[in-house]
């Protein structure tokens, strides 16, 4: 018996030389990759490199070019498809959310067990989803009688994690993540990196897709790193360093530490002044020109709706806003990359009334360098990208923009490590160039590049933090602390 | 050659000029080539009035589902009349009636806008219940009586230079005028992007209100000016002049390659599906069908070019 | 006596002149008639949208309000029968007209519209002897009168062999739509001699002749005012002949009078035939003279008048 | 904060039902007489087929599609209805199910190849009405005994017509909104995306969703002739419109599956009271078509004072 056939005798999942094309794009070039059963594979690379497309076949909603797929002892590669996958116990949380949002949370539970029907059937999804919440994300506070679409994105995140994890009458023998914990806060992000671990020690595989590295680093038993649509390197998770792993996924090594740069010096203008509306006792916020004012606390405790009220009450076109949900509130789906770009500041792009084509052309192919968009041509359509790349196009709409003030909603969602230090880079030089930054982020370390912060709860400010006081520590304390 | 084809098959408007051709073509063929050149100048002179009103349709339908004009024939109804009876069949009252028209238009435009954004009340109901206010005004005004166009207006309307009505070649003008519109100015950027996303060009900077307004108006002055032009053309306005207008100018605008889900206008795809209705009526006109074979025809037809051209359009 | 009594005017459609016409008839003879005290009330309604569901509705409403009689201008001669029904149970006099009802409870006041077909093939014959091609302009398929003008047309074609129909349209009754339905078809025609009507195309009719360069052909009139300027014009300027034919929107007012009889317990048969309105060279002028601008040809009628037609006169 | 967001939801949905307490109210007001048995009987009966077309349209509605061909199809089932089905059932019957299938067809079609569905039930419009007009070429038939009677009946305490409407929200709410095949129907409508993920197919919904609407837009067509005894190939043309407005009344909206049977049979309840307010309120000729209107624009107005206060989604 060969090496090889021992190892997929004793594996969950095993993908042989997948390939998969997009028209010119190769987003998988021959993959190989194993899973054990009840072990956690961590996979990592850089916005494009191939990694949601490889869930996809795993997950059967995308059909390979080439490649074979064995599920246990059992060769798929021929007969599969999403329900196939299902019935063989593979659970996916897609990176773009697949819940209905007019249905009820028990409702989407549903839609994913096909035992549940028959009288009663309502009453058993209900359980079945509260469970699960409450057992990886306690203290949710979501209502299962909601309907998805009036929860706001952490939270749907959090019920289509929960809703992976529950068991009727098929299996439960692989879950994939991918990038789980773009939407979650620092503390429900734990949650559910704890409740993996206890998962996986009860046996089943889990697959994690995530930017973090350290979460990466921390919970994962293997690492894979893909780049161009290949796995270039796939070791124990001990045996990578946070260097190590940059370095495998080719990304410019990560500079000496940010925070450490000097406070620079901030002009004294004001640029805006604003109060929550949605609640009565609270602090006052504030922006200075050339400032970065991060606003933190738990997700889905208004700072979103912090950041819109700000917009609308700006005047016209000062304000440009780089949204997180880039689903819902960012990408214009049928156009071109190009022309998600420029949208923004098409009113410079003319001469009289009419655009210039041209303008908007150099302008696209600026920002496709200055922020690496990664694509052939700037007028594919903007769904070709890779969830992170589309989220550097909204990046670049908004810093094209004119705007003195950028308002991001929580923007490096889904962005890798490369592009977010280069962003980063970007947002501190406009700031020195005199444009204000206010900066919802659910990640406390990208706190460290503000100058400020606001930390939000219940729809009030309840505590400014000055950037030397920005420690994970003090943001949590915080976010949790009662109002004094 | 091949890879011109290739690149007009990508083109969503070409099905309708194909349909439209294959439709002549079977038409000469039954009439044995006799009247080629002058079916194909009436159809000219017809279609413009479709093409007019499917234009501001277009624009309408184009930011987003469940955006739609159902207003359009009673405007065009009220603009005739208020054009003719204003005018009262003197040239020199020809400007003040046309603008008269024009005002009563505006007004609708205003009324539907505010129906929609005030009250909130979804667009396609929105616009059904103004029509049935906007008839209601054409009936008190007008009293049902047909008032003859002055002669100038008449004219305009009907003079053809060298077989190709003179209306048509206004209407191409206004035609590149839109698609310039809708390619290279601001408005029309913005049109398309609340088409596909309205929230997401909201945040993006863009003016979503006044954006959605503007076309609702435009809607309605674009129906104002078929209702002008075509009292001209017919010799008076009558209260039903709108009625066939409803279904053609939705259909004109669909079949044309514009998107129902909104985000997506075609200019040239009216001209073809215009033509190409107005044909194909012709064609079973010509082949005598009775009443209910052609009503079959149509639908067969107007189902099998969608289902032929619109196969790898992109839908959402 | 019907002082105490009061009638209802059912009407489905209000989107063209000759409805219009109708109306004002109606409002006219019976404002008068309200104001002599002869009847009580005499309210007109009319539905949104052309439909038998709409006007059944309406109908209904109508007994509820307790209406005495109530007049009937169908939207269809069948499908009204149920709701009719219903009303001639609850004791109410139904007199229908021009769009008739077939229910056997109600009256009817009946144009024979085959005739209507007819006669314009008898007058053509006598026009042009050697006969010719013609081209027919239909209304709104799967109407009922369109059905009847048109087999009243077909009949005439049987009868004077000599005329062959070379195209049919529908017009839908729609100046603008019969005028874009005849350009179309006209470049794929021969000659065409005549063109046979069901009322209101033939100026638009004439227009589309005009555009496409043809001779004029003998085109049958439907009694509109432009349709009679536009003949007097060619009359006067080359000695144009034709005839025109319609029903009098009058014919509202003489289904109020009959209505009123009944309800005055005078024996009315059920079912009533008026003459329709045929306009020829020679009344040109006057008929013109007496038609509003913009208007239809038109007779009211009086009581005594319909007195007349319900002697039989 | 949740308990507040229930509130108005619960409003929200109580809504269509306050629109109709008003309408209604108003409606006794301006006509004490229609406040009885036999009132309500008589106002509602029609509200019954425009009901089931609404149910109809619903379905459609539900996978973001929309149908402009329902009205159209109730026309012909109801020719149908009165031709074949009264004179050879089976081959009425058969026809009937051959209907349902085109409506599945029609579904098949759309989805496989993509189509936009206003464009292909357009299309399908013309079909249904050019296969009444051959059947029918102009009005008539009977309708079937069983049909009429059924139509007819009198049952104690409660109008059979609000009996009817009850039943058929209720069983479609059971179908649509509480089976658990139900939710695959209606997330089908919120996200296709995920449903394909999650293995089902989009195919077979939406051809379920269609034959459904096939369905009730046979049962629409079958009531109505039972109620005019006899049909006519445009009988319910506006039926479309109609029906898009009763689903919208009701609290439906156009994308993302979000819908109520419960409020569209109301909706299609106010829309056919709204109608007979206003021939109650004898309004002048002119303007009753403009008061319909009026009327539509009022009852939505009403879901705009209420929402005001809700934030923006
Ligand atoms: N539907 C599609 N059509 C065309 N190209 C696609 C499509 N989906 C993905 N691609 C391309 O395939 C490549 C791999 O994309 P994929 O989404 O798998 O990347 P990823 O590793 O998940 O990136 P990210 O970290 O940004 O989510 C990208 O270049 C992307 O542009
Ligand atoms: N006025 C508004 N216009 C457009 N979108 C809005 C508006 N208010 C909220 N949203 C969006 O609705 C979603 C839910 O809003 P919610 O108010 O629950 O979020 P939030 O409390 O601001 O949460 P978070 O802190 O996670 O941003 C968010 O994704 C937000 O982007
Ligand atoms: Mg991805
Ligand atoms: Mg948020």
């Amino acid at each position: 018996m060969t090496g090889l056939m021992s190892d997929i005798l004793e594996s969950a999942v095993t993908l042989t030389a997948i390939e998969k094309s997009f028209g010119a794009v190769r987003a998988l070039a021959g993959v190989d990759l194993l899973l054990k059963p009840g072990e956690c594979l961590g996979l990592v690379g850089h916005n494009g490199a191939g990694k949601s497309t490889l869930m996809h076949v795993l997950a059967g909603t995308l059909k390979p070019d080439q490649g074979r797929l064995v599920i246990g002892t059992q060769d798929v590669s021929r007969q599969y498809s999403a329900s196939n996958a299902s019935a063989h116990g593979i659970r996916c949380v897609f990176q773009e959310l697949s819940l209905c949002p007019n249905l009820t949370l028990a409702e989407n539970v549903r839609i994913v067990h096909r035992a549940l029907k028959g009288i009663g059937w309502k009453a058993k999804a209900r359980r079945l989803i509260g469970e699960k919440l409450d057992e990886i994300f306690p203290g949710h506070g979501i209502d299962v009688d909601q309907e998805a679409g009036d929860l706001n994105i952490g939270q749907r995140q959090m019920a289509e994690i929960a809703r992976a994890f529950t068991v009727t009458d098929e299996p439960l023998r692989v879950v994939i993540l991918d990038e789980p914990t773009s939407s979650l806060d620092a503390v429900t992000a734990r949650q559910l990196l704890t409740f993996m671990r206890q998962e996986v020690a009860r046996g089943t595989s889990t697959i994690l897709i995530s930017h973090l590295l350290g979460d990466v680093l921390d919970y994962c038993d293997r690492i894979a790193v893909m780049k161009d649509g290949k796995v270039v390197a796939e070791k124990e998770a001990q045996n990578f360093t946070r260097h190590s792993l940059v370095a495998a996924m080719g990304a410019t090594a990560e500079k000496a530490g940010p925070g450490t740069t000097a406070r620079r010096r901030i002009s004294s203008a004001l640029t805006i002044e604003a109060t929550p509306l949605t609640a009565t006792q609270t602090g006052k916020l504030s922006v200075r020109k050339g400032e970065i004012v991060g606003l933190a606390g738990l997700a889905g405790h208004g700072q979103t709706r912090m950041l819109i009220q700000i917009f609308d009450g700006a005047r016209k076109h000062s304000a440009a806003f780089i949204a997180g949900d880039r689903q819902s509130d960012g990408v214009f789906n049928l156009w071109s990359i190009g022309e998600n770009v420029t949208v923004s500041a098409l009113r410079h792009l003319r001469k009289g009334p009419l655009i210039r084509p041209e303008h908007e052309h150099n302008m696209a192919r600026n920002w496709k360098q200055r922020i690496g968009i990664r694509t052939p041509d700037m007028n594919n359509n903007i769904l070709t990208l890779s969830g992170g790349n589309q989220q550097k196009a909204l990046f670049a709409r908004a810093l094209g923009s004119k705007a003195d003030i950028v308002l991001m909603d929580d923007p490096m969602r889904g962005v890798d490590i490369g592009t977010k230090l280069e962003v980063y880079e970007m947002i501190r030089a406009e700031a020195e160039a005199g444009r204000s930054f206010v900066w919802y982020t659910t990640e406390i370390d990208e706190l460290k590049h503000c100058d400020r912060a606001y930390i939000f709860r219940n729809g009030a400010i309840v505590a400014e933090l000055q950037g030397d006081e920005l420690s994970e520590d003090k943001v949590l304390h915080a976010s949790f602390a009662e109002s004094a | 050659m091949t890879n011109i084809w290739t690149k007009l098959r990508a083109q969503p408007w070409i099905w309708s000029f194909i349909a439209m051709i294959a439709v002549w073509l079977a038409t000469i063929a039954f009439t044995g080539g006799q009247g080629a050149g002058e079916i194909l100048t009436a159809a000219l002179s017809f279609a413009t009035f479709t093409i007019i009103i499917g234009l501001g349709q277009m624009m309408v339908i184009t930011t987003g589902p469940g955006n739609v004009d159902l207003s359009i024939p009673a405007t065009i109804t009220l603009a005739g009349v208020v054009a003719t009876k204003v005018m009262d069949t003197d040239n020199a009252r020809l400007l003040i009636g046309i603008l008269a028209a024009l005002g009563a238009s505006f007004v609708v435009g205003l009324f539907n806008y505010g129906l929609i954004r005030l009250l909130r009340i979804p667009p396609i109901i929105a616009t059904l219940s103004s029509s049935f206010l906007i008839l209601s005004t054409a009936i008190s005004y007008g009293r049902g009586i047909r008032i003859k166009p002055p002669p100038m207006l008449a004219d305009f309307a009907t003079t053809r230079i060298l077989g190709v009505p003179l209306l048509a070649i206004f209407v191409l003008a206004l035609s590149i005028g839109i698609a310039l519109l809708i390619k290279r100015t601001l408005y029309g950027r913005t049109v398309l992007a609340i088409g596909q996303n309205p929230r997401a060009a909201r945040l993006a900077g863009l003016n979503v209100d006044l954006t959605r307004f503007a076309t609702y108006l435009l809607s309605a002055l674009l129906a104002g000016v078929t209702g002008i032009v075509l009292s001209g053309f017919s010799g008076g306005a009558a209260l039903n002049m709108g009625e066939g207008f409803l279904l053609a100018s939705i259909a004109v605008v669909v079949i044309g390659g514009t998107s129902v889900a909104g985000g997506r206008a075609n200019v040239p795809g009216i001209w073809g599906a215009a033509l190409f209705i107005y044909l194909l009526d012709t064609m079973l006109n010509t082949f005598g069908a009775s009443a209910g074979i052609r009503l079959i025809m149509t639908g067969v037809i107007i189902i099998a070019v969608i289902t032929i051209a619109g196969g790898d359009r992109q839908q959402r | 006596d019907t002082k105490d009594k009061k009638i209802a005017l059912s009407n489905n459609y209000a989107g063209n002149s000759w409805r219009q016409s109708m109306l004002k008839s109606w409002d006219k003879v019976t404002k008068q008639a309200v104001a002599d005290g002869i009847v009580a009330a005499a309210d007109p309604f009319t539905t949104s949208e052309n439909q038998v569901t709409e006007q059944a509705a309406q109908i209904q409403n109508l007994i509820l309000q307790g209406y005495n009689a109530i007049v009937l201008n169908a939207a269809s001669p069948d499908a009204l029968n149920g709701v009719v029904k219903q009303a001639c149970d609850a004791g109410i006099i139904v007199v229908s007209f021009d769009g008739i009802v077939t229910e056997p409870c109600a009256w009817r006041i009946a144009v024979d519209f085959k005739k209507m077909g007819a006669v314009q093939l008898d007058y053509l014959s006598e026009k042009m002897k050697d006969g010719g091609n013609l081209l027919e302009i239909r209304g709104l398929a799967g109407v009922f009168v369109d059905d009847e003008i048109h087999k009243g047309i077909e009949e005439g074609v049987g009868k004077h062999t000599q005329f062959k129909i070379v195209g049919s349209v529908h017009g839908d009754w729609a100046q603008e739509v019969a005028q874009k339905a005849v350009a179309g078809i006209l470049p794929s025609l021969p000659e065409v001699k005549g063109v046979v009507t069901q009322g209101g195309d033939g100026y638009g009719a004439a227009q589309a002749f005009k555009a496409a360069g043809r001779p004029t052909p003998l085109i049958i009139m439907g009694n509109r005012q432009d349709e009679l300027a536009w003949w007097k014009e060619q009359k006067d300027a080359n000695g144009y002949e034709t005839m025109s034919v319609s029903i009098a929107p009058g014919v509202s007012t003489l289904a109020f009078w009959v209505a009123q009889m009944i309800l005055d317990g005078k024996e009315v048969p059920k079912d009533l035939v008026v003459p329709f309105l045929q306009i020829n060279q020679a009344d040109l002028e006057k008929s013109l003279e007496t038609t509003e601008k913009g208007g239809v040809a038109n007779v009211e009628y009086s009581k005594a008048d319909a007195e007349k037609v319900v002697a039989g006169k | 904060m949740t308990a507040l967001a229930l509130n108005r939801k619960t409003l929200r949905a109580l809504l269509p039902l306050a629109s109709l307490a008003l309408v209604l109210a108003a409606t006794f007001y301006a006509q004490p007489r229609t406040m009885s048995y036999f009132g309500l009987n008589l106002m509602l009966q029609y509200a019954v087929p425009i009901a089931l077309a609404t149910i109809a349209q619903m379905f459609i509605i539900t996978v973001n599609d929309l149908d402009l061909s329902i009205g159209p199809f109730v026309g012909l089932v109801g020719c149908i209805g009165a031709t074949y089905l009264h004179d050879t059932p089976v081959l009425g019957i058969l026809a009937l199910l051959l209907c349902i299938g085109a409506y599945a067809a029609m579904a098949a079609l759309i989805h496989l190849r993509n189509l936009p569905s206003i464009v292909v039930t357009l299309g399908a419009s013309f079909i249904w009405l050019g296969i009444a007009v051959m059947i029918l070429p102009s009005p008539g038939g009977k309708a079937p005994d069983w049909l009429k009677a059924i139509m007819s009946l009198q049952v104690p305490l409660i109008p059979f017509p609000i009996i009817a409407a009850l039943l058929i929200a209720l069983l479609v709410h059971i179908g649509l909104m509480t089976s658990s095949y139900g939710v695959i129907m209606r997330g089908t409508g919120g996200n296709p995306r995920a449903m394909a993920r999650a293995g089902w197919s989009e195919l077979k919904t939406k051809m379920v969703m269609y034959g459904l609407a096939g369905f009730f837009g046979v049962l629409s067509g079958l009531s109505l002739i039972g109620l005019t005894t006899s049909a006519d190939a445009h009988i319910a043309d506006r039926y479309t419109l109609y029906a898009i407005a009763g689903v919208i009344l009701g609290g439906g909206e156009f994308v993302g599956g979000r819908v109520s049977p419960f409020g569209a049979v109301i909706g299609a309840l106010t829309l056919a009271l709204a109608g007979s307010f206003l021939i109650f309120m004898r309004i002048s000729p002119d303007w009753q078509i403009g008061a319909q209107g009026a009327i539509l624009i009022i009852v939505l107005a009403l879901r705009a004072l209420i929402s005001a206060g809700e934030a923006r989604r």
